[in-house]
């Protein structure tokens, strides 16, 4: 292979893509801005996006295996809602926490069995349980707000580990991401994943349990999502009904702008880790030179669509390249198929 | 077979009468509630307020149809919408004719990129419309630099152009009408609206009978961009006042519509009826809890309840049907 | 307390507002600039989530950090939910102050409220009374159930009804239309359905109460049902030459930004302590009083009728 | 018999495929070419080319000795060509009228499309295949023979001068197949050119007139078949000679290995009882929709059942609990290789380890080097035909994809195995391959089920056989005293038989 082919096939990657971009983004930003390259503000800058970047870690799965959640941000109201409860009854952190998760677990459970009994798509299901969810911590809050929580609290969403400038939940992220990773790319869980994803009635004839593994996944992503309130709650200290709002698309984006494949059965975990960090550090570095929000907004969405056309006018060109070679009179047709 | 079903029993079959029985089920009982929700006037009301979400989902049918997705219709319809009503305050003179001609170009334009996108750039769908969701939403507020369009800034036709009133109906009735009535006449009576339907269906089998997935791709995004054009210069004109959030969230909405009128999120399958009717049931949903007078903190529970409910009837129902006729299939 | 100026002695002042694209903000940063232009030595940076939520805001609290800022005036989207990132800044040695909508005490130092909201309260319930002769059923249609100002002024109109005067008008409900126009309109005519003897709405939000207006148009009901309540008068110019709304009142969002420009300045330069009793001159507006729990008070609403509407519709 | 199209050294090359590498080929009037060769041998990339839906990337097409491109199908329908494809190219979800005239809807003088017409047309080109269904019906709601039908109404619905039928037999019952011979001698005397793909060669002796045969996508002979043995075609496409098609054996018979009682699912297969032994094959024998699939997949544990039992060494296995099944020694080799059996955008090894994962994993932790050596060994008893073990399953030709199916079956190392037409759409060689193995397994002691609508198929390999006709079972045979005619009537039943003798 020539050195122009081997360029050409590593740019059909998308994560390559990815990389590109994320190195782009911090030349650009560093450039624009002298505070961008400060070891405190890409540490601190993390806080804002972690909860979103740990939703997308199951939602990464589920998109796999061909389903979707849109109700993570309901979840993640509702949860929040509960936990306040919780506080306001006197619950101690613990005990917050628990309740929580048990929310969001409860809501993917509901999630995933109105998917899987009556074999409605989770796109519609999801849009429903979105408002339902969001709309009891509306019956439930009112125009209230809960605040006092315990100052402890802070120390999750909004803390340090030690002495060090290194952020709670950047270190819970990785700590996430690298469990994800190892089981989506490495384990047999993993694999039987794409399986489904990418064509689950051959998946059940091959003995995979596709509606249990679906089950475990939005109950997963409900249970996330309960952790993710926990982050933000204790990040904000305080909970409304309108919490995360509109998270859901933002979730999602990141996930299919790491390569995930909206269809299912495709998508790496180091394409979700890019994406998460290039938008995140992309709207950090934007709001340092304070570009207008919704300009932000142009911008990340015109990435998310040069992102998805790039590898592809990468793949086109290595093809014709390959197909070009092949014209030429064989000279030995073993490398020929091996070469591909 | 449908040759030895009853007559009865194939209409039954349909899907769009679940939802028709849902709909005079909660119009009665909301009725009960509160008498003066039956009147004509009451209904005539509710219908102006789904006409929007009625024609955004009748484009959204187009591209779901060809197993695609537009999560970009509500900022294409607030960008347009911003974009008309500037033009009107610049220029008052400019007739409405020239404006409505305008709004459905400008927004069949924004599809326009987006289907070549999606079509050419190989982009799917759900990707591509959610940046340009956030593109043309922010391109609101470059034209108009933050600020908002107000009523005293628009010409007395502009403000009076969803309105005004045509043997009985408000206008914005009648373009509604007739927008459904084209769309129909497109999907059912036209090559290029079948193809839709063939694209999203089988993809492949349709590439073997010459149908591009591409070209009906792109004709779906236009239509919906056209589409959602319109309804920005109707929904400006409607409340008088042109703003950067115009209609914010209204993607899911049509979505959701689309579902409960039982177009298949997968492609290939759905009708305009049940467009209509999934449109109208998320109308007078919204507009029966205010009617009702349940407690405001309640109502978005409620919602999402009965979406979901009549999203899963109407699946159930349908794969009932289907049961009972694969069962016939060896009795007979 | 005041950190020192950047080197060049010029201040940097983040405005950040509840969401850019607003009509009322974009007001509000104009009066800021004037205000910089006059002091000079100030760089004001106007930032704002492109929607109302606290966790955009947080994210540009820290970006505003990040780049060491000097100042920050905040109209919270959520008085509590800003809190920890608003100490954050003034760890940070960030002057942080609050105006139109506030942050909780422990986030910043002085509040600019654009008026008092019991005053508010009570000037919307005697504007409407005297529309429809102190008698009659009423409504409220508010921005989101979350809004805390609103949730404020809508305590203060409750408490105002109990007075005798108002004996006879009764406030049937409190309805949310979000600060959309279609939700709002929707809720409007809800209201009209609900209540066919309904006397007038308050709807103390910019957006709802040009939503509310439109539907009592649409719905023949002008001079049946009166509308007032807190309107920019560019929006609402229309409706009150045509008669639907008497009146609505505002404060002025361009003075706003101006003073909460001024406020922080001083409060930088060390001219001024952020203490109950401080006095703070604000340029042509005058001097501004920090009152109990460091809240400042602009002034009065004020109020646009037929007469002065179309004057104050060119400025904001 | 005037030449209609002649390709002349056509070739199409994919990344890293050459799936056509000059190709010549003359299509006459009246006449029915055989297009022979082995699994990826390029038969269905041909079609693509004659039908325009993939471009050459070299060589010539003449029509009527004009050179012609095809760059879509609309251009070589206009040339009069059609093609019923060998992938399932039907809209499951329009009606029957619909799925004829997409592409070419007929209009009206307003532009719209003509339905009434359209309708009209559509139940007279039924009739003429006497299939008696509204043409209103919808695709998904026509069974699988019925769809085939529909196919050949499709390509009759545009008074075409060639049609080419890729294996269009391959899930057609006898029946259906001899209706089509029918057919195919129809239109062969009309003038019409007919290009037929297909694996049997009963079929092809049956119907074709001349053959041309591919190998590795390259030309390698033509002629007239009526010159030809099947031993002759069998050497030309494999470069070898085939010794048998079925293999000797002398069974023997053991224990009960798996007992089914009073299966029911209701409208689908009724009170269904039988035993399988060791060593046995048992072969079960129906027309297409007798319910034969539907009874293997409940009994694997992947569709629900109303009653009954299954029975594996004293185990009951549980209905929708394939896993239970597969932990009992059960293998359930599907029909739909597409849908059911492979996963095509993952790797030959990731399908081949599918259904063993655990066995080549270590604490669920999948290793590469033992997924590799069991892929190794099961491609090379397969002899199966790709460029890597890495290599997507999408890129394999239908045959190829078939053994990677049966592949992964056996990488379960199973005691019971139920083939559901293993055979279906695979090219003589490897359908021998197959065959020699499914007995090798059975005189190790397998206890075998093997579904095949070929009747060639199930006399040749089963030691007993069991006859399906509309969900029940109506007769078991032995095999001495199993013969075609006898299995046959049982089948169609016997009221038909006597109409038919
Ligand atoms: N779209 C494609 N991309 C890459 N390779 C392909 C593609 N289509 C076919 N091939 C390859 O081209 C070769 C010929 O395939 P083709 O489908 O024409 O075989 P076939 O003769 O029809 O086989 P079968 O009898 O199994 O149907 C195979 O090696 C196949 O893997
Ligand atoms: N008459 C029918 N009508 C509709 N669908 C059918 C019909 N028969 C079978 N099918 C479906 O088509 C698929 C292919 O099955 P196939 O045609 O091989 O027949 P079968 O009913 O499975 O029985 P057999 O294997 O005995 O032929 C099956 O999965 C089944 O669901
Ligand atoms: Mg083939
Ligand atoms: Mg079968």
């Amino acid at each position: 292979m020539s050195v122009s082919q081997r360029l050409v096939r590593f740019f059909v990657r998308w994560e390559a893509v990815l990389v590109v971009l994320l190195v782009g983004v911090f030349v650009l930003n560093a450039s624009l801005s002298p505070f961008f390259l400060r070891r405190i503000n890409l540490l601190n800058a993390t806080f804002n996006f972690m909860e979103r970047a740990i939703m997308a870690l199951p939602m990464m799965l589920i998109i796999i295996v061909g389903e979707i959640d849109i109700s993570v941000a309901g979840t993640i109201a509702i949860s929040s809602t509960m936990m306040g409860l919780a506080a306001r009854a006197g619950a101690g952190i613990p005990v917050m926490i628990a309740v929580a998760l048990g929310t969001g677990l409860l809501a993917g459970m509901l999630n995933a069995f109105i998917v899987l009994k009556f074999r409605v798509p989770s796109i519609a299901v999801t849009i429903g349980t979105m408002s339902l969810f969001r709309g009891i911590s509306y019956a439930i809050l009112g125009n209230q707000a809960i605040t006092g929580y315990p100052i402890e609290l802070a120390s999750l969403g909004q803390g340090y580990i030690g002495n060090t400038l290194i952020p709670v939940p950047l270190v819970i992220f990785a700590v996430l991401a690298a469990i994800f990773g190892v089981t989506l790319h490495k384990s047999s869980l993993g694999r039987s994943f794409y399986a489904i994803g990418n064509n689950a009635v051959a998946a059940r004839f091959s003995g995979l349990p596709v509606d249990r593994y679906k089950a475990v996944l939005f109950s997963l992503n409900g249970l996330v999502a309960g952790f993710a309130a926990v982050l933000l709650t204790s990040r904000i200290l305080s909970t409304r009904p309108n919490i995360a709002t509109a998270w859901e698309l933002e979730v999602v984006t990141l996930v299919v702008l790491g390569g995930v494949a909206i269809t299912g059965g495709k998508g790496t975990i180091f394409g979700v880790l890019l994406s998460v960090f290039t938008i995140g550090y992309l709207r950090f570095g934007l709001s340092l030179i304070n570009v207008p929000s919704q300009v932000v907004g142009i911008i990340t969405g015109l990435l998310l669509v040069g992102a998805i056309v790039l590898p592809g006018l990468f793949e086109k060109l290595s093809d014709r390249m390959i197909i070009d070679r092949q014209l030429l009179p064989p000279a030995d047709p073993d490398t020929d198929t091996a070469g591909s | 077979m449908r040759r030895n079903q009853s007559p009865i029993a194939a209409i039954l079959a349909r899907r769009e009468i679940t939802l028709l029985v849902i709909i005079v089920v909660l119009v009665a009982a909301v009725g009960i509630r509160a008498p003066r929700f039956l009147q004509p006037a009451r209904q005539l009301s509710i219908l102006n307020d789904t006409i929007i979400l009625l024609m955004l989902t009748l484009g959204q049918l187009a591209v779901i149809l060809t197993a695609g997705i537009d999560l970009s219709v509500a900022s294409n319809l607030a960008f347009t919408g911003m974009a008309v009503a500037m033009w009107n305050m610049v220029m008052p003179g400019v007739p409405m004719v020239v404006l409505v001609g305008a709004s459905i170009l400008i927004g069949a334009s924004l599809g326009a990129f987006n289907g070549v996108m999606v079509s050419v750039g190989k982009v799917p769908p759900i990707i591509m419309t959610l940046g340009t969701m956030s593109v043309y939403r922010g391109m609101v507020f470059l034209i108009s630099g933050g600020a908002w369009v107000s009523a005293h800034q628009m010409s007395e036709s502009f403000r009076g152009f969803a309105r005004f009133n045509i043997l009985g109906l408000p206008s914005l009735v009648w373009i509604g009408v007739i927008t459904t009535a084209l769309v129909y006449v497109f999907l059912r009576f036209t090559r290029s609206g079948r193809e839709l339907y063939a694209v999203g269906d089988n993809a492949t089998a349709a590439g073997f009978v010459g149908v591009s997935a591409r070209k009906a791709q792109f004709k779906a995004f236009v239509l919906s961009g056209a589409i959602a054009g319109l309804t920005g210069l109707l929904w400006v004109s409607r409340f008088a006042s042109a703003q950067n959030d115009t209609a914010i969230g209204f993607e899911l909405e049509t979505v959701a519509a689309a579902v409960i009128g039982g177009v298949s999120i997968m492609g290939g399958s759905g009708t305009v009826t049940g467009v209509v009717l999934g449109a109208v049931f998320l109308g007078i949903v919204k507009n029966a809890l205010t009617v009702v007078g349940v407690s405001p903190f309640w109502q978005m529970a409620i919602q999402g309840a009965v979406i979901l409910v009549a999203i899963v009837a109407n699946t159930v129902v349908d794969r009932r049907n289907q049961a009972r006729l694969s069962a016939r299939r060896i009795s007979a | 307390g005041a950190e020192a100026p950047a080197e060049d002695g010029t201040l940097r002042i983040g405005l950040l507002v509840k969401s850019l694209g607003n009509s009322f903000f974009e007001a509000a940063r104009d009066g800021a600039m004037e205000a910089a232009a006059e002091l000079g030595d100030v760089e004001v940076i106007y930032q704002g989530p492109s929607t109302p939520t606290a966790e955009g805001q947080i994210e540009i609290i820290d970006s505003l950090i990040a780049q060491g800022v000097d100042g920050i005036a905040i109209s919270a989207n959520d008085e509590n939910a800003l809190v920890p990132a608003a100490q954050r800044a003034q760890r940070a040695g960030i002057e942080v102050i609050s105006f139109d909508s506030a942050v909780a005490a422990g986030g910043r130092s002085v509040h600019l409220a654009p008026s008092d909201d019991e005053l508010i309260g009570r000037s919307q319930v005697q504007a409407i009374a005297e529309m429809i002769d102190f008698e009659g059923q009423i409504a409220i249609l508010s921005a989101s159930s979350t809004a805390t100002n609103q949730n404020a002024w809508i305590e203060w109109m409750r408490v105002a009804l109990e007075e005798p005067e108002y004996a006879n008008m009764e406030l049937v409900d409190v309805v949310y239309g979000d600060d959309l126009s279609d939700q709002s309109y929707r809720e409007a005519v809800g209201l009209f359905n609900r209540f066919p003897d309904l006397r007038g709405i308050i709807s103390p939000t910019t957006v709802g109460v040009a939503a509310t207006a439109r539907a009592i148009q649409d719905e023949g009901l002008v001079g049946q049902v009166e509308l007032t309540g807190l309107g920019l008068p560019s929006e609402m110019r229309q409706y009150v030459l045509d008669g639907v709304s008497q009146n609505v009142a505002l404060w002025n969002p361009i003075d706003l930004g101006y003073a909460a420009i001024y406020i922080t300045y001083h409060l930088l330069r060390g001219n001024v302590e952020a203490e109950v009793g401080a006095v703070i001159p604000a340029g042509r507006i005058g001097d501004i009083r920090v009152g109990e729990g460091l809240v400042a008070v602009l002034g009065e609403p004020f109020v646009f009728d037929a007469s002065n509407i179309a004057e104050f519709a060119d400025i904001y | 018999m005037a030449d209609i199209v002649q390709l002349e050294n056509v070739r199409k090359y994919f990344p890293g495929v050459k799936a056509l590498d000059g190709v010549s080929m003359t299509i006459r009037s009246g006449e029915v070419h055989a297009l022979i060769g082995e699994n990826g041998a390029g038969k269905s990339t041909l079609v693509k080319i004659l039908t325009g839906i993939h471009d050459p990337t070299s060589g010539t097409i003449l029509v009527d000795g004009e050179p012609a491109s095809f760059r879509t199908p609309h251009d070589s329908q206009a040339a009069g060509i059609t093609a019923i494809h060998q992938e399932a190219s039907m809209f499951p979800n329009l009606t029957i009228t619909e799925n004829i005239f997409m592409g070419h809807h007929l209009r009206n003088r307003f532009g719209l499309l003509d339905w009434k017409t359209m309708e009209a047309r559509t139940r007279e080109l039924c009739e003429r295949l006497s299939l008696a269904i509204s043409p209103d019906t919808l695709v998904r709601d026509l069974s699988v023979a019925q769809r085939h039908q529909i196919e050949i109404i499709k390509a009759l619905s545009i008074d075409a001068r060639v049609i080419i039928m890729d294996e269009p037999t391959a899930s057609l019952s006898l029946k259906e197949i001899q209706e089509l011979y029918e057919l195919v001698r129809t239109l062969r005397e009309q003038g019409t050119a007919i290009v037929f793909i297909s694996h049997k060669f009963e079929e092809i002796f049956e119907v074709a007139d001349t053959y041309t045969v591919l190998r590795d996508g390259k030309y390698v002979g033509n002629g007239s078949v009526s010159d030809v043995t099947t031993d002759d075609l069998v050497r030309k496409m494999a470069g070898a000679a085939l010794d048998r098609l079925f293999p000797e054996r002398t069974p023997s018979i053991g224990e009960v290995a798996l007992s089914v009682q009073g299966l029911t699912q209701a409208g689908v297969f009724e009170d269904v009882s039988f035993e399988l032994r060791n060593g046995e094959i048992l072969g079960f024998f129906g027309l297409i929709g007798a319910g034969r699939s539907e009874l293997m997949q409940s009994i694997f544990g992947v569709r629900s059942r109303d009653a009954g039992s299954v029975t594996v060494a004293g185990e009951r296995l549980d209905p929708l609990n394939p896993r239970k099944s597969m932990a009992q020694g059960l293998a359930f080799v599907p029909e739909d290789r597409q849908e059911q059996g492979v996963i095509l955008d993952m790797s030959i090894i990731e399908n081949t380890t599918l259904s063993s994962l655990r066995a080549v994993s270590r604490f669920g932790f999948p290793q590469k080097h033992t997924e590799r050596s069991v892929t190794e060994g099961l491609a090379k008893r397969f002899s199966l035909r790709a460029a890597r073990l890495e290599q997507r399953v999408a890129a394999l030709s239908g045959g190829n994809q078939q053994k990677v199916v049966l592949s992964k079956w056996l990488a379960t190392q199973p005691r019971i195995l139920i083939l559901d037409e293993p055979t279906r759409g695979i090219d003589v060689a490897t359908k021998a391959a197959v065959h020699s193995f499914v007995g090798e397994l059975a005189d190790q002691g397998y206890a075998i089920i093997l579904v095949s609508s070929e009747l060639h198929e199930v006399l040749g390999m089963s030691d007993r056989i069991l006859v399906m006709r509309e969900g029940r079972l109506v007769a078991g045979f032995d095999s001495e005293d199993a013969s075609a005619e006898r299995v046959l009537a049982t089948a169609i039943g016997a009221a038909a038989v006597e109409q038919g003798a």
